[in-house]
């Protein structure tokens, strides 16, 4: 393995997001602006490149430790790589490249093309940050390099509603990033450094129980802002908003790169550097609160991307369900719905983002009877629809039968109801969706639109195709999960390898 | 073909589930032979109340989709949904309130 | 924006080559006095407000162009991710300190830390006049 | 008594209660601004030591004296990197504010809710 691949990993993403705007003033005085978008997708693809590189290594059951500038980690900032990460890079820098291939095409009526794509690049860099740092701190400036960069994107088009959408957004954010500011200066006046091992192990010390007082402070702080940015339910109201107004390759890019994200930084707080495990009755109660919520609001939704965001709040609520149960199998369903959620609310942000491309609307009123004039569309929509909520040969059947089985092993069958209720409506509000796009009579306007271009087709037929796969082999999604099981229940392995027997 | 502690074949059922699919366009294709697809005009003037309703006026408005579940989710939608009123001030109470609330269910979890 | 009165003008055109300068001072003596790339790159842009509110908008584009403010803002940052990789290039880790230290209180001392103040410098002050160039440019198209 | 304590704690408590009552957006901003500035203050005052002195090892303090009266210097990085941030989330809202005043004629964050349900 190349030794500096951690650091790769960030930087090459970050290096390309300064170098666009050079490479955009060059290729524009020649008139060859696919020069740079090429560039972007090969940067992008390089970063995936190096993540997978990475991947046997760490699946062997290594953690790789990266110090930066040789200096030891309780004092100098290091990069550590569990099973939990590499997973989460793996889908965040997949779903990226994926984005990238698909903005070549989406976005090419936009003009400022070159401050899109170095936004989205550093959103990349930032995501890989926050994923692969070992270092509370630097986590907290990825994260909110990060939200600035989504901040930024959302306001890409600088329509009122993108506007808007924006200002919600950042406002909500920026509130959320300073309660985590002060829940880190309450965590290290507790424990006076800021290493998640070091932290870690000087909490193991303490105890925790009996808890002390301010522990509960630091962690309501830092669970409310990072539950800001995956939208657990008090704290959704940005989402569909954001969802709604940002470009449709950007909302893909958000529903399985920043959730995701956000997600693991949960999981990391309460699992390794707290070593709360007893948290997860909260997580069961608030990830039902948010699957119901999110579902019967997007029952009621006429945009189809706003649909889609309420539907990716509903699909949170199942993860934090899963990871909440606490059992092995339990944890091991939640982790697969995280990769499975990524997979197939891109694909059908894709997808809302094709229909938007040809037709121009994202309104379910105004559409319909697409299916003769976008089949492929159609049929990858379907496949997406069917997977998200749980119809048998999809993945998503494969991830909420393993949250059923370990809710009721678990003996939580009131929430394991409520799930299979949940998933009932997600079917009915998607189908809702394709009866209004694909079924139906065709208003006379919508004669002439055209199946969306390959570029764009690509990525989601790949996204399309995992679903099936995994949906049929549902066994390798075990597989690829089942590091990252083994990582988060592993503190002290974590703690041993960063810290180096201290 | 065992997955996790419940029994489920996802390979065995994939082939019945296609085989299922293809049975029944077979039967759709039958059908088709038999009866007629569209909606004839007098058809449509009937659930019209005898007007002429023109092809893209005949589609439902999504968001009265599902009035029964609707119905049935009442307080919901009569108490909850009129918070997502697009106001930053009421958002930003719910995040105060939420955080309030985690605190408290911290308290309570891990007492 | 046409400019200010004389006094105004006057001041700003004597005082903003020193703000320049100390800026500049600032930035180079990070390692060994309070201050660093951060402020410094501040105090440099100060001097390029002074121009913009003596003399409008127009005479300080004239001097720092929004297209050079933001490709020596992709410099700095360049910069700074050169002097990290430098040490991957070297056999070390990314950001290790490199090159010859020097002797503690002179200007040439500390390592990398001279090029990161630099990179640092730049990129703020590069940035800080994107952002005002960006926010005048969203009014201007306003009074339109 | 830890005056700067309770300044910063007061400084949080302002900005927060700004935020959720004020309307107007560039208020909202000088809410967010006294907010975080309030937890830098709390962060600074956490990291003070009573006649500390700078963490770099020189002749006159060698690495001994350093390390029993040298500063932890992480909280006053925290809260430079934090004031960065800072600037560009401040930049960043204000041009939005432009913007949002271009479209809506209007500051007023009640009536930006266009979007909702």
């Amino acid at each position: 393995m190349i030794e500096a691949a951690p650091i790769l990993a960030i930087i090459i993403p970050l290096m390309g997001s300064f170098l666009t705007p050079l490479i955009s003033i060059l290729t524009k005085r020649y008139k060859k602006e696919r020069i740079r978008d090429l560039f972007v997708v090969a940067i992008v693809i390089v970063t995936l490149l190096l993540v997978l590189h990475m991947l046997p290594t760490v699946w062997s059951g290594n953690i790789i430790v990266y110090r930066l500038g040789n200096w030891t980690p309780p004092w100098g900032i290091c990069l550590a790589i569990d099973g939990l990460n590499i997973l989460v890079a793996l889908i965040v820098s997949g779903i990226a490249a994926l984005v990238s291939i698909y903005s070549l095409m989406y976005m090419k009526n936009d003009t400022g093309l070159e401050k899109y794509y170095t936004l989205l690049l550093l959103l990349l860099a930032s995501m890989m940050g926050v994923t692969l740092t070992g270092d509370f701190f630097n986590l907290f400036v990825f994260f909110e390099i990060m939200s600035v960069s989504a901040y930024a994107l959302v306001a890409f088009r600088r329509n009122w509603d993108s506007i808007e959408a924006s200002i919600k957004y950042m406002v909500i954010g920026s509130l959320g990033a300073s309660l985590v500011l002060l829940g880190i200066s309450f965590t290290y006046s507790l424990v006076g450094s800021l290493n998640i091992a070091d932290i870690a192990q000087k909490i193991s010390i303490i105890g925790t129980n009996p808890l002390p007082p301010v522990l509960i402070l630091i962690l309501a702080l830092l669970m409310t802002g990072f539950c800001i940015k995956i939208a657990m339910v008090p704290f959704h109201a940005w989402m569909p908003d954001a969802y709604q107004a940002a470009p449709s390759a950007v909302a893909a890019l958000f529903a399985a790169g920043t959730t995701t994200v956000g997600v693991y930084v949960m999981l990391r707080i309460i699992y390794i550097l707290f070593g709360v495990a007893a948290l997860g009755v909260m997580l069961i109660v608030l990830g039902s609160v948010t699957m119901v919520v999110g579902a019967l609001m997007a029952l009621v939704q006429r945009d189809l991307k706003r649909l889609l965001a309420y539907s990716g709040i509903s699909q949170v609520g199942y993860i934090l369900l899963g990871v909440g149960f606490g059992t092995a199998l339990g944890i091991e369903g939640g982790l697969f719905h995280l990769l499975n959620n990524a997979i197939y609310k891109a694909l059908l942000f894709m997808c809302a983002g094709a229909i938007f491309y040809r037709v121009g609307t994202c309104n379910l009123d105004e559409l319909g009877g697409l299916s003769k004039n976008m089949p492929i569309t159609a049929g990858l929509f379907t496949i997406g629809a069917l997977a998200i909520s749980g119809v048998p040969p999809f993945n998503g059947f494969a991830s909420k039968w393993t949250i059923y089985i370990a809710g009721i092993q678990a003996g939580k069958a009131f929430f394991t109801l409520l799930a299979i209720i949940v998933s009932v409506l997600t079917l009915a509000y998607l189908l809702k969706a394709i009866n209004a796009i694909f079924l139906g009579q065709r208003p006379k306007r919508f004669e002439n639109v055209k199946e969306a271009p390959m570029t764009m087709i690509f990525p989601m037929m790949f996204l399309a195709v995992l679903c099936i796969v995994l949906g049929v082999l549902p066994s390798l999604g075990i597989d690829i999960v089942s590091p990252a099981y083994n990582a988060l229940t592993n503190q002290h392995g974590y703690i041993r390898a960063v810290l180096g027997g201290i | 073909m065992e997955f996790g502690p419940g029994f489920w074949g996802p390979i065995v059922a994939t082939i019945v589930m296609l085989l299922g699919a293809v049975f029944a366009y077979l039967m759709l294709l039958g059908s088709r032979r038999i009866a007629k697809v569209r909606p004839s005009i007098a058809k449509r003037s009937t659930y019209g109340c005898g007007e002429e309703v023109k092809p893209e006026e005949v589609t439902a408005d999504s968001e009265q989709f599902y009035s029964p579940i609707r119905r049935v989710f009442k307080p919901f939608y009569r108490y909850i949904q009129p918070g997502h009123s697009g106001k930053l001030n009421t958002y930003l109470l719910w995040v105060v309130i939420g955080f309030v609330v985690l605190m408290v269910a911290i308290a309570l979890v891990l007492r | 924006m046409a400019g200010m009165t004389l006094i105004v003008k006057t001041a700003s055109r004597l005082l903003s080559p020193f703000v320049l300068l100390f800026g500049i001072y600032i930035v180079l003596h990070g390692h060994l006095t309070p201050g660093g790339g951060f402020p410094g790159g501040v105090i440099i842009v100060a001097a390029i407000v002074m121009l913009l509110l003596g003399y409008g908008a127009e005479a300080a584009k004239a001097k720092f162009s929004p297209l050079q403010a933001s490709v020596s803002e992709n410099i700095g940052s360049l910069i700074l991710v050169a002097t990290g990789l430098l040490g991957l290039f070297l056999g070390f880790n990314f950001m290790k300190n490199a090159i010859p230290l020097g002797t503690t209180g002179n200007l040439y001392s500390a390592g990398i830390i001279i090029p990161l103040n630099i990179g640092v410098g730049i990129k703020v002050a590069a940035g800080l006049a994107v952002i005002l160039y960006a926010m005048l440019t969203a009014f201007e198209e306003e009074e339109k | 008594m830890n005056v700067d304590y309770i300044v910063a704690m007061l400084m949080i408590s302002f900005g927060l209660y700004c935020l959720l009552i004020k309307r107007n957006l560039i208020k909202m901003v000088i809410g967010l601004e006294i907010l975080t500035f309030g937890i830098h203050l709390f962060l600074i005052s956490m990291g003070y030591r009573e006649g500390g002195i700078a963490p770099i090892v020189t002749s006159t303090n060698p690495a001994s004296v350093v390390a029993t009266m040298g500063v932890d210097p992480l909280p006053q990085a925290l809260v430079l990197t934090s004031i960065v941030i800072d600037v560009c989330v401040t930049a960043m809202l204000l041009s939005l504010a432009i913007y949002a005043y271009k479209h809506y004629k209007t500051l007023d964050t009640s009536e930006l809710r266009r979007l909702k349900g």
